[in-house]
């Protein structure tokens, strides 16, 4: 009685019927989305369905779409992993989502953001207009104002206060064009103090891995985690935070027997799939990482051969290492010895072994420190540089490697040339801008309480001010802050407010600013916190979906996204919102004056090919729009695991997905990219490498080159220094350069072309000819055990700032005060002071935080989309079951967690779980819009607040900041804990 | 005819929620109605293990047999329906659904607590085949166009399994084969009363 | 392999022969990790507890509960046992009822001198409070019963769409006039509790067959034994419908999904039961019984009929008033 | 008769009555399973209706009679 009804005549006599259906009623505007498009989607399949296709979708492991709507495939905007995203659209409507099966990363699968991320672009939390703030009330003003008046005032700060008064936070959402212009506006606008979320998430694991070999970034990739044998993930919870890159690491897993070995203070997710757990006390990585290498040189399992030829002062290490017995590893850490001795034995032995980490190592006042010494345990085990070994840092959003890479930070212009007059002067090259007019929009520094004065051109190579302490650079006696006037002016473009520690200073410099310009799909943080009366700004950005532009994942492939539909309301991309910026600035002619302009909105395929023009150095050169446009329409052809095409097709022939960088020469050469970066096993036309010669060829009388490695196929047999015109010159290579090539790089040498190097070489000459003899570009060197320029060459453990151990901060004290990124960093005050104020008894809970899998980053995006919101509703913090026993907390109730600084406080739900140890608490980093204890949800413009609000961790987070890049301490500060 | 069951391998299951949101995207689920959702068991302590969870869409499905207004019907995929326009809102289903599949848009009690809705396994309704009232009854009919349930093509670790039952019972001893362990397809038992032998 | 095919099988073996959770993460004889045999699975879970529950995001404490088999033998009891017991209930008692009046007859009012005059035996509100609890009966086991037997008696007759819509409003009159009915129950145990207790008489009556198979009658005060029994049943089962009932009304209020499946179950056989009982009580107080609808219906009752069945009240009646026997407005009963 | 009829009504004014108590009562899943961190403005309304009742035809409008079923 009851079935289907399917008779096919009746479905088609509906079709009238159903059209009438939409108009027939009111609807609300999610229903009307979804069903314009299913009404058109629908009627064009019913004439379609074929009975059993059922069965046919399983034998292909695909689905056959009989609609007619258009696929869009952009890329996710969340994490690091890069899933393709394969959009439904009808009528410019995004109507919904299908698997992505033909992407190599994903596969088809998702994780809950990226299955929910259509309603990111539907959000009707969206900021939909420009606004204002007057009197502390939110007003619509057109964008024509808004630009208007933001950079009139931006004007009048600069001739008041200087270029450097103002801060330019970009975005790891950015797409890569968009970080690119971001950079350059910056550097146009004449100021170093250029950052974004890298940062707070892996600026330690860039410092740390680029000092160890050459470059900072993953080694190999997600796929190539189905290579190894052994995996040690440490500080890292991928199930979470990256949980598309778990397909690869349990695949991997099942398929290999791979061990699989979870070493983290947390009984995470990921933990819960180990073969082994390992629990160590917060902070404590480098006692546990020199334990693992104790029993590793103890049992002369090393890689002997792999560090003789390949690696620098790895005895400086063992000096070290030696310190740190089991005895007094277990004292430090907790961590039993015998334990550590079978780890080390698997990383060691049962190869190839892959080392994975996440912000657990890097967001440490010894981030870079840690880093360092999870690069040397892979080099001392030989694994690097081959299928299956290597560090695979899992990076955090979308395209925090290429916003890295495009140069969104405060010590290098893109692609990581340096703030030296060699790298601006290659910039300007690029940019067809004269040296000296750059130069001229720099600051002078007066000199200031003992510091010497900084001429223009100093400024401009001195490194600038951290996203870090930001607020510290606004709020600081002017004296202590090393420009020519402290913070005056915050551009923030796609930063959440809450992401950086100490919320409550973070506020206070907030109020004191003269400008604040927020730029992003919704308010943010900064719009919440009720610091400001007026002068402040929220321009809409629409989301990178709805944009075109590549994005570099984790594993530096680079992916073409296709704007997937128009931008919603009245928002704009970022390309426009720089664009018009620079207009009303005065210099957008020069600004994009190789960049097509169509309707005010610049072309993001010419931004791609400028930056493929500069991108020398780290091999930006050769992935061409074309390029990445062909290897979207191609993804299937892609292998799973080695990523690469099959060398016979027409299009993306031999190519690896995504032309990782380094992807040498222009894009004629066809180069494939380098899917597994350092492995001298293969050529380097087919994405070999050897480590880079980046920091010299000698030292203290050892050579710092190669010695018997090289790539396969190499013309040069043993290792050899960075290549310039000189060296060929040397070789008689010179000859093997066109005419057009000798011009070139005549024209950029001037009257020293011996200098011109691969890096600067405008022509790509220098890496042809190296490619054609075998070579890597950047030389044959050794990856440096020892960092000499580093502050601690080889890693040595330090306490954080507020230790739960006062004991130990004696032997293992943080390092002494010093000025870094023109700011003061008393870090070595503040534990000090911690230890004598007896801090570690009134707040005996150690607090870290984390990642949850329902939201990102400061999580504004997340938190305002229904389907995400939903599944998390309420900020928490995870309470061992006796700590939360000892102190009368039950499961879900509301607690008080405090903070030893600032008399912080935050109110949150209780999760009483034993995923933390005793002693220990965790709270997520998404959450923000209670501000202790006070819900500031009327703050938020109308219609434009976040679904879910709650605590942001940051209130009661604390002091600490690495030396190297200005890392903040988020995973160990202390707190207490009561029943609200 | 295929026999369409769901399995969900928990040696897979990071509990990353996927297929939550992606129900909620390809249904427009509203707030509060949730046809899939993951459960962590022993959580926190060693053996954990999440499995993410819907209408199993079982053989001699006990909601269709308790139901007083027989509003329930099995298609030739075995898939378990229900019509909504029938459906009067009782809870029957309720108390007998082993895997707490049935929701209804109201919840404080009984008398109108609304049509029940659940897990349609990505295949609408009674109503035509992707017709407008099909979608905004049941949701999508992802089989009608000869594609599986979006929660199962979407899992990020390819954890959950659709498809006919002994092809994806096939995969699932393939695995279990292949890494020496498995922790058993949960509710296989007691939905299909039938586990995997390996 | 069929080496390695071994090993797995073996593997497997040893895995579900581990019931309790081991602490440390366990690896296997041939050196394969294998986290699983420390794993929970899904048979060492149902040992420890017949429901497998665990943690879940979503504020719906009821959702973390994955599997609850349960509902099978609520099934079992609702689809197998719950029609067979239902039917037999009803119908047995109306066959009962039916061989009673074809053996029986009706019993006839017996007539004497005091024929014709008129004692009022149930004031307006007792007859208001009985009948809005007796409409409210009605309705609620009709409803009641049409989620047993409305799918296969009503549905193939209707059809399912117009069955459909029936079984809707009877979901609202069964959720909506369970209230009045409770109050009803409530007001006629405040009213009658008094009359009710039983007592010796109650004994003697019961003994004679309530006069029902001889042509005895047994003394009785207001209510006879047989009314008493009808009394404490209304009362009983009206409130044990009311508890089981209001537990269902609010899910999850009191109880969790298999308490409500207890109170489904022990609200369905108090229902048929209550239902038979009812049944008849409605044949004797109508069919049955010449002159016993009076009671009800005007509130007078025939004197003489008085005074066969509930002697001792009547006695007590004309004892309170000097002025003889009450007498009613009329002659004839309202109707 | 009069007792019966008044007894009738009053039945159905207490149901009536208590049906409004209970819609009184009644909460929509969306409220229910909204904790205070959340708000919801716009919980969705598909698959259960404009008014949450599962019921996706609106009341009082006959326009929408798009199936076709045979």
């Amino acid at each position: 009685m009851l079935t289907k009804r399917r008779s096919g005549v009746a479905a088609r006599g509906s079709h009238q019927a159903l059209a009438a259906g939409l108009t027939a009623h009111t609807l609300d505007r999610r229903g009307f989305l979804r069903k314009s498009g299913l009404a058109a989607g629908g009627l064009a399949a019913l004439g379609t369905v074929r009975l059993g296709a059922v069965r046919q979708a399983q034998a292909a492991g695909a689905s056959a779409d009989p609609a007619q709507a258009v696929i869009r495939k952009n890329i996710c905007t969340h994490c690091s992993v890069g899933c393709t995203v394969t959009a439904e659209v009808v009528n410019g409507v995004w109507v919904g989502q299908e698997p992505s099966w033909a992407s190599p990363i994903n596969r088809g699968a998702h994780c809950a953001k990226g299955a929910a991320i259509r309603e990111l672009v539907h959000s009707d939390r969206r900021l939909r207009y420009p606004m204002k703030i007057v009197n502390g009330e939110w007003q619509r003003i057109s964008w024509d104002q808004a630009i208007t008046e933001i950079t009139d005032k931006l004007q009048a700060i600069r001739n008041k206060s200087g270029a450097d008064s103002v801060y330019w936070l970009g975005s790891a959402k950015f797409t890569n064009e968009a970080s690119y212009l971001f950079r350059k506006l910056g550097a146009f606008w004449g100021t170093n103090n250029v950052d974004h979320q890298a940062r707070i998430c892996h600026s330690t694991t860039v410092a740390g891995v680029a000092n160890t070999w050459g470059y900072g970034a993953q080694t190999n990739s997600y796929n190539d985690i189905r290579n190894a044998k052994t995996m040690i993930i440490l500080g890292g919870n991928p199930a979470e935070a990256h949980p598309i890159s778990m397909q690869h690491v349990l695949s991997g897993k099942e398929i290999n027997r791979a061990n699989m070995i979870v070493i983290d203070p947390r009984f995470t997710r990921t933990a819960a799939h180990a073969t082994e757990y390992v629990r160590i006390r917060s902070g404590t990585d480098i006692p546990v990482i020199w334990g693992i290498l104790w029993h590793v040189f103890q049992n002369g399992w090393e890689d002997k051969d792999f560090i003789k030829s390949r690696v620098y002062a790895m005895d400086d290490v063992r000096k070290e290492v030696a310190k740190w017995t089991p005895d007094e590893v277990e004292r430090v850490s907790g961590v039993p010895g015998e334990q550590l001795k079978r780890v080390a034995e698997l990383f060691a032995k049962e190869k190839p072994a892959t080392l994975i980490w996440c912000m657990g190592a890097t967001q440490h006042t010894v981030g870079t420190a840690n880093v360092r010494a999870l690069c040397i345990l892979c080099l001392a085990t030989g694994n690097v540089g081959k299928p299956g070994t290597g560090a695979n840092i899992f990076r955090g959003h979308t395209n925090v490697q290429g916003a890295t890479d495009l140069g969104l930070d405060v010590t290098t212009l893109p692609l990581y040339y340096g703030l030296v007059e060699g790298g601006w002067k290659h910039w300007a090259r690029v940019w067809e801008v004269e040296y000296d007019w750059l130069q001229s929009r720099f600051d002078e520094v007066p000199a200031s309480a003992g510091r010497k004065a900084r001429s223009r051109k100093e400024n401009m190579e001195t490194p600038g001010l951290t996203s870090t302490r930001w607020f510290d650079a606004v709020s600081l006696p002017a004296d202590q802050v090393d420009q020519r006037t402290p913070l005056k002016a915050m551009m923030v473009f796609g930063h959440g407010g809450n992401t950086v520690t100490r919320m409550p200073e973070a506020v206070k410099g907030m109020a004191e600013l003269e400008l604040l310009v927020v730029a992003d799909p919704h308010p943010t943080t900064f719009a919440a916190m009720d610091a400001r009366r007026d002068n402040t700004y929220l321009l809409p950005i629409c989301t990178s979906l709805e944009m075109d532009g590549s994005r570099t994942a984790s594993n530096r492939s680079i992916q073409w996204g296709e704007q997937i539909v128009k931008p919603a309301f009245e928002s704009k991309n970022d390309y426009e919102v720089i664009y018009r910026m620079a207009v009303k600035l005065g210099f957008a002619d020069k600004m994009f004056k190789n960049v097509k302009v169509v309707d005010g909105v610049p072309v993001a395929e010419d931004l791609l090919r400028e930056i493929n023009r500069g991108g020398w150095s780290t091999g930006y050169c050769g992935q061409s729009p074309e390029r990445l446009k062909a290897h979207m329409k191609n993804q299937h052809k892609f292998d799973l695991v080695t990523l690469r095409a099959p060398k016979d097709d027409p299009e993306v022939g031999g190519d690896y997905y995504g032309l990782p960088w380094p992807c040498w020469g222009k894009p004629e050469l066809k180069h494939p990219g380098t899917h597994i970066l350092y492995n001298t096993s293969l050529h380097v036309k087919e994405g070999g490498s050897t480590f880079r010669a980046r920091f010299g060829t000698e030292r203290n009388g050892q050579t710092l080159l190669a010695e018997d490695s090289f790539s396969k196929g190499s013309d040069l047999t043993d290792g050899y220094p960075e290549f310039t015109f000189g060296v060929f010159r040397k070789l008689g290579w010179d000859k093997d350069l066109t005419a057009d090539e000798l011009a070139t790089i005549q024209r950029i040498g001037g009257n020293n072309p011996d200098a011109v190097s691969w890096a600067t070489d405008l022509s790509g000459g220098i890496q042809r000819v190296c490619l054609d003899h075998g070579v890597i570009p950047f030389g044959n060197g050794k990856a440096r055990a020892n960092a000499w320029n580093l502050p601690d060459p080889v890693p040595v453990h330090r306490e954080p700032v507020y230790s739960p151990r006062p004991d130990l901060v004696a032997k293992y004290p943080t390092r002494p005060d010093e000025r870094q990124f023109r700011m003061p960093n008393v870090g070595f005050s503040v534990q000090k002071a911690a230890v004598d104020r007896g801090v570690a008894k009134q707040f005996p809970i150690i607090l870290s935080s984390g990642r949850l899998v329902e939201y990102e980053g400061g999580g504004e995006e997340t938190r305002s989309n229904p389907w995400l919101a939903e599944l998390q509703q309420d900020m928490f913090v995870e309470v061992n079951t006796a700590d939360a026993a000892e102190r009368g907390i039950k499961d879900g109730q509301f607690v008080w967690v405090y903070g030893p600084e600032n008399t912080a406080k935050a109110k949150v739900k209780a999760l009483v779980t034993d995923r933390v140890a005793k002693g220990v608490a965790w709270m997520p980093f998404h959450f923000s819009g209670w501000y202790q204890g006070k819900d500031m949800r009327e703050h938020y413009p109308k219609g434009a607040d976040p679904v879910v609000l709650g605590e942001s961790v940051n209130t009661v987070t604390t002091y600490g900041f690495d030396p190297v890049t200005g890392m903040q301490e988020t995973k160990v500060t202390l707190c207490q804990i009561s029943a609200a | 005819m295929a026999r369409m069951k769901f399995l969900c391998d928990a040696d897979r299951c990071i509990e990353c929620n996927a297929c939550v949101t992606a129900c909620k995207n390809e249904h427009e689920v509203p707030w509060g109605i949730n046809r899939r959702r993951v459960i962590t068991l022993n959580d926190g302590k060693p053996g954990e293990r999440s499995v993410s969870m819907a209408c199993m869409h079982c053989t001699d499905a006990p909601c269709a047999a308790v139901c007083p207004v027989n509003c329930f019907y099995t298609t030739a995929d075995a898939v378990v329906l229900h019509s909504k326009d029938l459906c009067i809102g009782c809870g029957y289903c309720f108390y007998a659904c082993p895997f707490g599949a049935p929701q209804y848009p109201r919840v404080g009690n009984f008398g109108s607590r609304g049509k029940m809705d659940k897990c349609t396994y990505c295949s609408g309704g009674p109503e035509v085949d992707l017709s407008v009232a099909e979608y905004e009854k049941y949701g999508s009919n992802r089989l009608a166009e000869g594609k599986l349930p979006l929660c199962a093509e979407m899992c990020s670790t390819k954890s959950l399994l659709a498809g006919d039952g002994e092809m994806i019972a096939q995969i699932y001893k393939e695995r279990v084969i292949k890494r020496g362990y498995g922790s058993g397809a949960w509710g296989w038992k007691t939905a299909y009363r039938e586990t995997i032998a390996i | 392999m069929p080496m390695r095919r071994l090993t797995s099988l073996f593997l497997l073996a040893a895995t579900l022969a581990l019931t309790v959770p081991a602490v440390a993460q366990v690896r296997a004889p041939d050196g394969a990790p294998n986290p699983t045999a420390s794993s929970v699975n899904e048979e060492m879970l149902f040992k420890q507890d017949p429901k497998i529950h665990g943690r879940i995001s979503i504020p719906n404490a009821t959702a973390a509960n994955l599997i609850q088999p349960q509902g099978r033998e609520w099934r079992e009891f609702r689809e197998s046992w719950m029609p067979w017991i239902g039917a037999l209930a009803v119908l047995g008692m109306i066959v009962a009822l039916g061989l009673f009046y074809f053996t029986r007859g009706r019993i006839r009012l017996e007539h004497s001198e005091e024929s014709g005059k008129k004692i009022l035996r149930f004031n307006s509100f007792e007859r208001f409070s009985h009948w809005m609890t007796a409409t409210c009966f009605i309705v609620l086991s009709l409803s009641g019963l049409n989620y047993i037997f409305g799918k296969r008696l009503l549905m193939p007759l209707i059809g399912p769409e117009a069955f459909a819509t029936l079984a809707q409003y009877g979901k609202y009159a069964h959720i909506y006039l369970a209230w009045p009915f409770m109050l009803g129950v409530l007001f006629m145990l405040v009213l009658w509790i008094k009359d009710n207790i039983p007592g010796k008489i109650d004994w003697i009556w019961l003994k004679q067959g309530g006069g029902l198979l001889g042509d005895a009658h047994p003394s009785a005060g207001r209510f006879n034994a047989g009314q008493k029994m009808v009394f404490w049943m209304v009362v009983g089962f009206g409130f044990a419908m009311g508890a089981t009932g209001i537990m269902m009304i609010f899910p999850f209020a009191a109880t969790d999904i298999n308490g409500m499946q207890i109170m489904q179950v022990i609200h369905s056989l108090i229902g048929v039961v209550f239902i038979a009982g009812i049944l008849a009580h409605i044949y004797i107080g109508s069919l049955g019984m010449e002159g016993a609808y009076d009671a009800m219906g005007s509130g007078e009752v025939d004197l003489a009929w008085a005074k066969v069945h509930h002697d001792l009240w009547v006695k007590e009646q004309q004892a309170k008033t000097a002025s003889g026997p009450q007498l009613g407005r009329g002659q004839v009963p309202a109707e | 008769m009069k007792a019966f009829l008044i007894a009738v009504v009053a039945a159905v004014v207490l149901a009536t009555g208590a049906s409004f108590l209970l819609a009184e009562n009644q909460r929509f899943a969306y409220q229910a399973f909204a904790t205070s961190g959340a708000r919801v403005s716009d919980p969705g309304t598909n698959l259960v209706g404009p008014r949450w009742t599962g019921d996706i035809k609106e009341p009082g409008k006959a326009g929408h009679k798009a199936e076709a079923g045979s």
